[in-house]
């Protein structure tokens, strides 16, 4: 039975957004507790008396919940386990789920008996950027930083494979409202009404904002009873989206909105098929930033102990989850907000025994309230020290006027379980200032306030400033109406500001830090989480590191997982009043997304796994698949890399054995290989031999119908591009083939060449890569195939010959034949449309049935392609001319070609530049590596001057009965018949080789003609 | 001034740090120097101190328009190797790397730098061939090099996806072990403090807005803080460069492009050395504090903005989980952005400029935290001689013109492509 | 996002688009070989801090050029045409 | 030798796209239907300078429209504008389109057939809108991306035109061919949330 009260001694008996009917059950740190549905992590915590929850970054203090939002510094927790284990998740965001598992964080061994701790009697020693000052001896740095490592960091992660799934969401708005307190609902509600699209954000379970949290009214009635009316008004609007659990995490150009929604975190595992975390990508056409704004706490000697508390926090706790933070309080604030705090904590039943206020005069309506009550208020005093180690016992409170003049105060204990500070609000300007927006110093609330807008973005509210929440009802109306009407959309009448009863508020008063008393070591945190002291924000600034900049990076202010939402201000306010500047001049760092950290899945989306990237697959791919095809990536394509025959089973031999056999067939019978990769760009127009004569570096006027050429081309810069066939299949209508690594950018240098350049050709290019099948069929047996295949076309060597190219079908499939060769075999080469590819395939395997055909992968293509000196993306790879590659010659002299000035210039003709070369072991039998480098010299010490390397290899070309190689090596082609070392100092491999001509089977191209 | 050393520490910290010196001057510019260099990065910071150091010249000034390494020294992924190709390259950056070795020392300031091993990811035949090439070179020109197979690499990060759901399996990488990662904030702040003691000037919240020229010449610089003459004039203002030299009427071989880059939350150790992702722009390290640092790709247009795009970091996270799965849960912190000095091919131009008396020291792409001290060395050669020290004589600017590229990356005059 | 109005396509997000570059590079066409002006067009860029000319490639949309007018400061997007298009570059810089 | 006769297309997507229910079953009946348009004739026609809309109507009947993005015809055939002076037309597989276009239309015009090189997807039910929004960054409002209108665009990082057939919604997501596994099983994933009945 769950006796949920009794366990839950915090708890107050009503009130609250809790569901008392719905007990849940959940661990921390081992032990079981019960929390209700409505709940967060913290508030479950609190409401059972937990306040220790976590150990500080850096002296391992013990610390409590701090705050109620994703400002937490302390409350970080191992949430889950095992591949859905999430480190550093802030208890006060977490929703409680049944069977919620939580763990503390950097501590060892646990909680209460943290050793790190030692950390803490040693602060002294480990102030800010200690170690830039020492460690710099042997053993080195890598040494110590050994440990400091170990000491570093927060939460632990596991290397186990997440098991969740997520998602990316586009959406499309005239009007994007984030945060849905008063100001954002009551924007939202007005835009709406116009029928503007509009998307209202809020990172919370849902809507109310600050209003869950307050004991405000509307009209006469809970402020929240609007909330909920405005809620279910938005609702029956379709052009309106309520994204609630959604946090906007980032501005970005374009006023697009990145948003995360977590769809399941608050439940013990997403539903099936449902994913984990939805990203929100939102293009808004105005953006209303509602955001409201951040608590700051006060600085003062102790104020990290757990017990401590943001004030509005402690309101958030008592109204929101109807949960006591303590049960005896105190109050020390700078602002009316401390007397808000005492009444809403002493309505919640909790004992407040005084209200500390640095104030003398000027407070509103509030001080006379909580006097009635007879609470004990202190004027004109501050909270100097805090007591207990684990959790708070008590505080010393002391006149601040006689600290300030540096003289010993007489303090006074109080024994407390809480002390609510409050500092005051600093806006939420995170989004805005994401685009460089440039946040301005408002004096009256202390506190940085939206500047100027660089993006379409508006603030409202507690966001921009205002506090009140008439103010921010008034400031939503005024901006929802104003915004809609400034896109177009017809608005009607002003309504009226709905009416509240607020009471006169006192002045602030600014505080960035009570004076410590004289002649104590002062614990007075500014960055909780990272263990910045007001004392480290003046060593930095005593030190020179003056800008607000290098005060965060040499102390690291701010820098955690909260990015200093509390404690930013402070820090930078210190260090204003250490250099005796105004806050202003100081300013802010820089604001930088995401606003809340975000889970990296969630960017990815479902892109991942084996989706990472598409796979593109050649209408063959489930033949190749289904007759023993290893495949291969090749960019996004895979590709058969070589064929295992029935029976054979996957290895190193089986490997080596199919690559031998596949390339004897070729050499020897046929073989077949898909080479439907090949870009392949259909030109058209009366003007495209004159376009190809200006992209190829060889002539392309006089290719007659019916005939393929081989051709290079060049980039601007005269570098070697790509290579490939084109054929004239009529009088203007061209097939250019390109490499398959190229093809993409092949076809966008033709389309920015004829749009930008010459816009004047009359030249169509649209690549049919996908609409034609490829296979080369390549052996001295391929006309015999051929001919089966295609009985009424002529293979004679006169009729067909090599470049000759042919339309005709292949059995009522329209084929395209090429005579072209990459093998150096007589070959063809069929395009069938790319649906009819496997039933060529399969035709054509049929068909050579008869005369040894084989199918051929990419190691068997390498060799063939290597003993004929064929260059591939090896050789093109980006750094050479055409001359280096052996194509000089081609290169016409009688016509421009893009690529021919930037090839003249004297580096890129410089005959001593690397050139094409084959390469052989002088014993006949050694492997040279692809990627050693060729030197003249193996045992010349380093520096080893480079001769050239070592492009492309095969361990054994079967028909030559050795290895084979090409290379790049400098002034090649007159280093034929000569040798050189080809060494692999990774391999401690050095191989003397002689230099040949790149082509060494069939030298003269007999077979090729043949 | 004070050393620093773990007995100044102790002395300090018992007397309540309240005697700890400036670790700089703020300096008044005096009305000329004999050098002055524009750009308070690692470069220009470098250049100062090894003037100072090495040459002699010590009426230095170093002029920042904002806070000392608040530009790409600042907002870097701190990879430091010398892993390249490329001879020009290969000893520049080894030189680099070997006075890094000796820089916390040199500078008696911990720059943090922890040679934790660089390791290229390989994804196919072709790459494991190109890495070969790539570590014989290294290896030829006594650089130290190892080629991994998948087996070594599973052995040294684990964590990487060997599953049969990788997209992109590994064939195996190449490791430089000397490389690794260095504090880069302390960089700044150790050279500064460094080329500080040695007289130089260090000149903060100082912007260059013009020249005034006599002839071939600079004579002085314009700046938000006044006028200040220069004998010489040195140029280490990295993404800036492009706009600075306009103001001259230069048109260089540069374009500015934003590099992203990102931190995850705190965690305890997770990853132990630097990798790179084979198929796609990515790199992962973490950093001594927790965070799990990384970069990806250019956002691939032209930039003077410190902040990047979504596009590009869905990009990179994508990778991210391709390489390294079990990030997915891993919450990211916060991504900024610098602006890069892209060159035409991807080397950096350090030399000599058209201009009698400018040197210019660009260029550096997404790779120059690396260079940092080297770059100083030879920058500070180059001024003082007035010419180039061999380190840099093929980095030069003429070599567009003539012909000599250093393309590492191979793709040409496409500055986003590098 | 930046958003690019492509002439033919309207409004899409530049992850569609392949960036090309300074669109203000005139292809010497003609010029001889030798002539500097070739280096110019290949390899010296205006790389200004502000407006900026430039080419976007529409590579997953309608694969037309498209010619963006966009500051590079603050990467605002100021017009949009076709390569053939002339749009007037403001040369005041925008400084920060 | 085998029977030449009538050879029949196969699909990009066989083997891959099969029938049945996946994912979720909403009590409603499944909020994706998906299937494959096939086989279909697609052919471009890409114009010089001249205007190519008067010879294109007569040659199929329906007058292509000179806006960009707009579709025309009910799907025998349908003309779809994909870039200034470029359509593309598809219809069920039958005469030879492209030869017909290429007899009917002036010199001057190119006309590619790719009826192999699109694969065409039918997407449909009351969660389409969603499911496109997941992987692509247009707006597909339904006052925005109208009935008789298309977008070339980018889907999961495909290349795709996607052509709005009616406002139920009806689309047809013309894909590259090599692509067209990878954008299914990305639909599919996608869809499971919702129950997908694949036909
Ligand atoms: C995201 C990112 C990741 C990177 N990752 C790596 C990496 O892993 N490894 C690596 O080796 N390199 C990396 N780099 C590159 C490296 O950061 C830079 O190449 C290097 O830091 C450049 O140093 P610098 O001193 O030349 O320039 P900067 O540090 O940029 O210094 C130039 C300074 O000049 C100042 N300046 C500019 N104009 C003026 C003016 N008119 N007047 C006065 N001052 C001016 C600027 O404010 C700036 O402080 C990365 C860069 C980025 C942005
Ligand atoms: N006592 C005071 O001095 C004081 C100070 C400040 C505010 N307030 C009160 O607070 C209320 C302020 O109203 P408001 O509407 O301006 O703000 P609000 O704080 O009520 O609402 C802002 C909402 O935005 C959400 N939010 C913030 N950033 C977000 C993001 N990036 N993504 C998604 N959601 C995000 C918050 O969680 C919150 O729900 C008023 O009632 C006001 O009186 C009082
Ligand atoms: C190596 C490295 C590690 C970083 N680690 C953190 C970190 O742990 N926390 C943090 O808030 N920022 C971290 N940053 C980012 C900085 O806060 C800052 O964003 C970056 O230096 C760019 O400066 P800017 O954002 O002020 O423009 C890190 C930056 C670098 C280069
Ligand atoms: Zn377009």
């Amino acid at each position: 039975m769950i006796r949920g009260k009794e366990q839950q001694p915090f708890r107050i008996s009503s009130g609250g957004e809790i569901e008392r009917t719905q007990p849940l059950g959940f661990r921390f740190d081992g032990k079981n507790y019960i929390g209700y549905q409505g709940d967060t992590l913290a508030s479950a915590l609190l409401a059972n008396g937990v306040r220790l929850v976590g150990r500080s970054f850096k002296y391992h203090r013990p610390r409590g919940i701090y705050s109620a939002g994703p400002e937490e510094p302390n409350a970080l927790v191992h949430l889950r386990s095992g591949g859905r284990q999430e480190p550093n998740t802030r208890a006060t965001q977490i929703e409680l789920f049944a069977g919620l598992e939580a763990k503390s964080q950097n501590r060892w061994p646990n909680l209460k008996l943290d050793l790190m701790g030692v950390n803490d009697l040693a602060s002294r020693f480990l102030v800010a950027g200690f170690y830039y000052k020492t460690f710099m001896g042997l053993p080195g740095w890598h040494f110590y930083e050994h440990f400091i490592r170990k000491a570093a960091g927060m939460g632990a992660a596991e290397h186990i494979p997440d098991p969740d799934s997520y998602d990316k969401m586009h959406g499309h708005a005239d009007i994007v409202v984030i945060g849905a307190g008063p100001a954002g609902l009551a924007a939202a509600l007005q835009a709406g009404e116009t029928g503007a699209r509009v998307f209202l954000i809020d990172e919370n379970d849902r809507p109310g904002g600050r209003l869950r949290a307050e004991q405000e009214s509307i009209d006469g009635r809970p402020a929240m009873d609007w909330a909920n009316e405005t809620v279910a008004a938005l609702q029956d609007m379709e052009n309106v989206t309520l994204l609630t659990r959604t946090t906007a995490f980032g501005y970005y150009d374009g006023d697009t909105i990145g948003a995360v929604e977590r769809v399941s975190d608050h439940l013990l595992a997403p539903a099936p098929y449902k994913v984990r975390q939805r990203r929100w990508l939102i293009h808004a056409k105005r953006v209303l930033l509602a955001t409201g704004a951040t608590e700051r706490p006060l600085v003062f000697d102790g104020n990290d102990r757990p017990g401590v508390m943001l004030a509005g926090a402690a309101r958030a706790y008592a109204t929101r989850f109807a949960v006591q933070a303590g049960k005896s309080a105190v109050i020390f604030a700078n602002s009316d907000d401390g007397y808000r705090t005492a009444l809403d904590l002493a309505y919640a039943g909790i004992d407040v025994r005084g209200v500390i206020d640095p104030r003398t005069g000027g407070q509103g309506e509030l001080k006379d309230r909580v006097a009635a009550r007879g609470i004990d208020i202190v004027e004109g005093a501050a909270v100097v020290r805090t007591h207990g180690y684990l959790g708070l016992a008590g505080v010393d409170i002391a006149d601040l006027e006689t600290l300030r003049s540096g003289r010993m105060p007489e303090t006074r204990f109080i024994p407390c379980d809480l002390l609510a500070t409050g500092g005051g609000w600093s806006p939420n300007v995170h989004l805005h200032s994401h685009q460089s927006g440039r946040p301005v110093f408002d004096p009256a609330i202390a506190a940085f306030v939206p500047g100027a807008s660089r993006m379409n973005d508006r603030s409202i509210g507690a966001a921009r400033g205002r506090f009140s929440l008439a103010e921010c009802l008034a400031d939503g109306i005024a901006a929802g109406r104003e915004t809609a009407q400034g896109l177009g959309f017809p608005v009607g009448s002003s309504p009226a500001t709905p009416a509240t009863d607020e009471p006169a508020t006192g002045s602030f008063m600014t505080l960035w830090q009570v004076p410590a008393l004289p002649g104590r070591k002062a614990r007075s945190f500014v960055d909780l989480q990272d263990d910045v002291a007001a004392s480290d924000v003046k060593l930095a600034e005593s030190e020179g590191y003056v800008s607000v900049e290098h005060l965060k990076r040499y102390t690291t202010l701010g820098m955690g997982t909260d990015q200093g939402k509390t404690s930013n201000i402070n820090g930078h306010g210190i260090l204003a009043e250490a250099r005796g500047m105004d806050i202003a001049a100081v300013g802010t760092t820089t604001f930088r997304p995401p606003y809340t950290p975000v889970a990296i899945g969630a960017f990815a989306g479902r892109e991942r796994g084996r989706h990472a990237h598409p796979v593109r697959r050649t209408p063959m791919h489930d033949w190749h698949l289904a007759n023993g095809a290893k495949m291969i990536e090749a960019g996004l394509w895979m590709r058969p890399q070589y064929y295992l025959q029935p029976g054979e089973t996957p290895s190193r031999a089986a490997m080596d054995e199919a690559i031998i056999r596949e390339t004897l067939a070729v050499r020897n019978a046929a073989g077949i290989s898909d080479v439907s990769t090949l870009g392949k760009i259909d030109i058209q127009g009366a003007d495209a031999a004159e376009f190809l004569n200006r992209v190829y570096i060889n002539g392309w006027k006089t290719l007659a119908i019916g005939k393929a050429r081989y051709g290079v081309m060049l980039r601007e810069d005269g570098i070697a591009l790509d290579d490939g066939t084109t054929s004239r299949i009529g009088e203007n209508h061209y097939y250019m083939t390109t490499t398959t690594a190229e093809a993409g950018p092949v076809m966008q240098h033709l389309e920015v060449l004829l749009q930008v350049h010459w816009p004047d050709l009359d030249v169509k290019v649209a690549s049919v890569t996908d609409e034609w099948a490829a296979m080369a069929i390549a052996g001295p047996n391929s006309r015999a195939i051929l001919s089966a295949l295609f009985p009424n076309t002529d293979f004679s060597n006169d009729a067909f010959p090599f470049m000759g190219v042919r339309e005709t079908d292949l059995g009522g499939i329209p084929a395209r034949i090429f005579r072209i060769s990459f093998s150096g075999e007589l070959a063809y080469e069929i395009a069938v449309p790319a649906d009819y590819g496997t039933a060529a395939w399969e035709r054509c395997i049929e068909a050579g049935a008869g005369h040894g055909l084989l199918p051929y992968g990419m190691e068997a293509l390498g060799i063939l392609r290597i003993e004929k000196g064929h260059v591939t993306v090896s050789e093109i790879d980006g750094r050479h001319t055409a001359g280096d590659l052996g194509f000089g010659g081609m290169m016409s002299t009688k016509k421009r070609f893009v690529g021919d000035a930037m090839a003249a210039r004297e580096g890129m003709a410089d005959p001593s530049r690397p050139a094409l070369v084959g390469l052989t072991p002088l014993d006949g039998k050694t492997r040279i590596r692809a990627g050693s480098v060729l030197v003249a010299d193996p045992k010349t010490p380093p520096p080893v001057p480079k001769l050239g390397h070592v492009s492309s290899s095969a361990y054994l070309s079967p028909n030559l009965g050795r290895p084979i190689s090409l290379g790049m090596l400098k002034g090649g082609r007159e280093r034929i018949g000569e040798t050189v070392w080809a060494v692999f100092p990774l391999r401690n491999e050095a191989v003397e080789c002689r230099v040949t001509a790149p082509v060494v089977y069939d030298e003269e191209g007999a077979r090729l003609h043949g | 001034m004070a050393e620093y050393s773990v007995f100044s520490l102790v002395r300090n910290a018992l007397t309540g740090h309240k005697n700890w010196q400036r670790a700089w001057r703020d300096p008044e510019p005096k009305p000329s120097y004999d050098v002055v260099i524009v750009g308070g990065g690692g470069h220009g910071l470098a250049t100062a101190f090894y003037l100072a150091k090495v040459h002699g010249i010590r009426n230095v000034a170093v002029l920042e328009k904002g806070w000392l390494g608040g530009g790409n020294t600042g907002r870097n992924t701190t990879i430091v190797r010398s892993n390249y190709m490329l001879d020009d390259n290969s000893h520049f950056y080894e030189k680099s790397l070997q006075l890094w070795e000796q820089l916390s020392h040199e500078l008696n300031f911990n720059v943090m730098f922890s040679q934790r091993g660089v390791l290229n990811l390989a994804h196919s035949d072709g790459q494991m061939d190109r890495f070969a090439r790539r570590g014989n070179s290294m290896r030829l020109n006594g650089v130290d090099a190892e080629l991994l197979d998948r087996r070594q690499v599973m052995k040294m990060v684990p964590h990487l996806d060997f599953s049969d759901e990788a997209r992109f399996p590994i064939y195996g990488g190449l490791l430089q072990p000397r490389g690794g990662t260095a504090r880069h904030d302390a960089v700044a702040w150790g050279l500064a403090r460094g080329a500080d003691r040695l007289g130089v000037d260090i000149i903060q919240n100082c912007e260059v807005t013009g020249f005034r020229r006599s002839g071939n010449r600079i004579e002085a610089v314009e700046t938000s803080r006044g006028t200040i003459g220069c004998g010489k004039l040195g140029f280490a203002v990295a993404g800036n460069t492009g706009h600075l030299a306009s103001k001259l009427g230069l048109k260089l071989p540069i374009e500015s492009h934003v590099l992203q880059a990102f931190v995850s939350e705190p965690l305890k150790p997770f990853f132990d050395h630097v990798v790179t992702f084979g198929a796609e722009h990515f790199y992962l390290s973490q950093s001594d504090k927790g965070g799990l640092v990384f970069g990806g790709d250019l956002d691939m247009y032209n930039s003077y903005a410190q902040r990047g795009n979504l596009p590009t970091i869905d990009h990179v996270m994508r990778a991210g989980l391709a390489m390294v799965p079990s990030i997915s849960r891993l919450r990211l912190l916060r991504h900024w952005g610098g602006v890069m000095d892209m060159s035409m091919d991807g080397s950096p131009i350090i030399g000599k400029s058209p201009i009698d008396n400018l040197y210019l020291n660009c260029g550096w792409c997404y790779g120059g935290f690396k260079a940092t001290p080297g770059s100083g060395w030879v920058f500070a050669h180059t001024i003082a001689e007035d010419e180039p020290h061999a380190l840099n004589a093929g980095l030069r600017l003429d070599r567009f013109e003539r012909g000599h590229l250093i393309d590492e990356e191979a793709t040409g005059a496409v500055p986003g492509k590098h | 996002m930046l958003y690019i109005d492509c002439p033919y396509c309207g409004s899409r997000g530049h992850e569609e688009f392949t960036y090309i570059g300074d669109a203000t590079k005139k292809r010497p066409d003609g010029a001889e070989t030798s002539d500097p002006a070739w280096f110019d067009y290949v390899y010296l860029r205006d790389n200004p801090r502000g407006p900026h000319l430039e080419l976007w490639h529409h590579s997953l949309g309608c694969r037309e050029v498209v010619k963006v007018l966009r500051n590079t400061l603050t990467h605002e997007i100021l017009g949009a045409g076709r390569p053939g298009d002339k749009i007037a570059l403001p040369d005041a810089e925008t400084e920060r | 030798m085998a029977d030449l006769a009538s050879p029949q297309r196969r699909s990009a997507l066989e083997g891959v796209l099969v029938p049945g229910d996946f994912g979720a079953t909403p009590f409603n009946g499944p909020g994706i239907l998906l299937s494959e348009r096939g086989p279909l004739s697609v052919v471009q026609i890409e114009a010089g300078t001249e205007d190519l809309t008067a010879a294109a109507g007569n040659a199929l009947g329906i007058a292509p429209s000179g806006m960009p993005n707009e579709a025309a015809g009910t799907g025998r055939p349908r003309i779809l504008g994909t870039g200034t002076g470029r359509w593309l037309i598809s219809e069920p597989e039958g005469r030879d389109l492209a030869a017909h276009l290429r007899a009917s239309l002036p010199e001057s015009a190119a006309v590619t057939g790719l009826s192999h090189a699109r694969v065409c997807l039918r997407l449909s039910g009351r969660d389409a809108r969603t499911l496109l929004a997941k992987g692509c960054g247009i707006d597909i409002h339904p006052d925005a991306f109208r009935p008789d209108t298309s977008r070339m665009t980018s889907l999961f990082h495909c290349a795709a035109l996607i052509d709005c057939r009616s406002a139920e919604p009806v689309y047809d997501i013309y894909v590259h061919r090599s692509y067209a596994v990878h954008l299914f099983e990305m639909l599919l994933d996608g869809a499971l949330e919702f129950g997908c009945r694949v036909a």
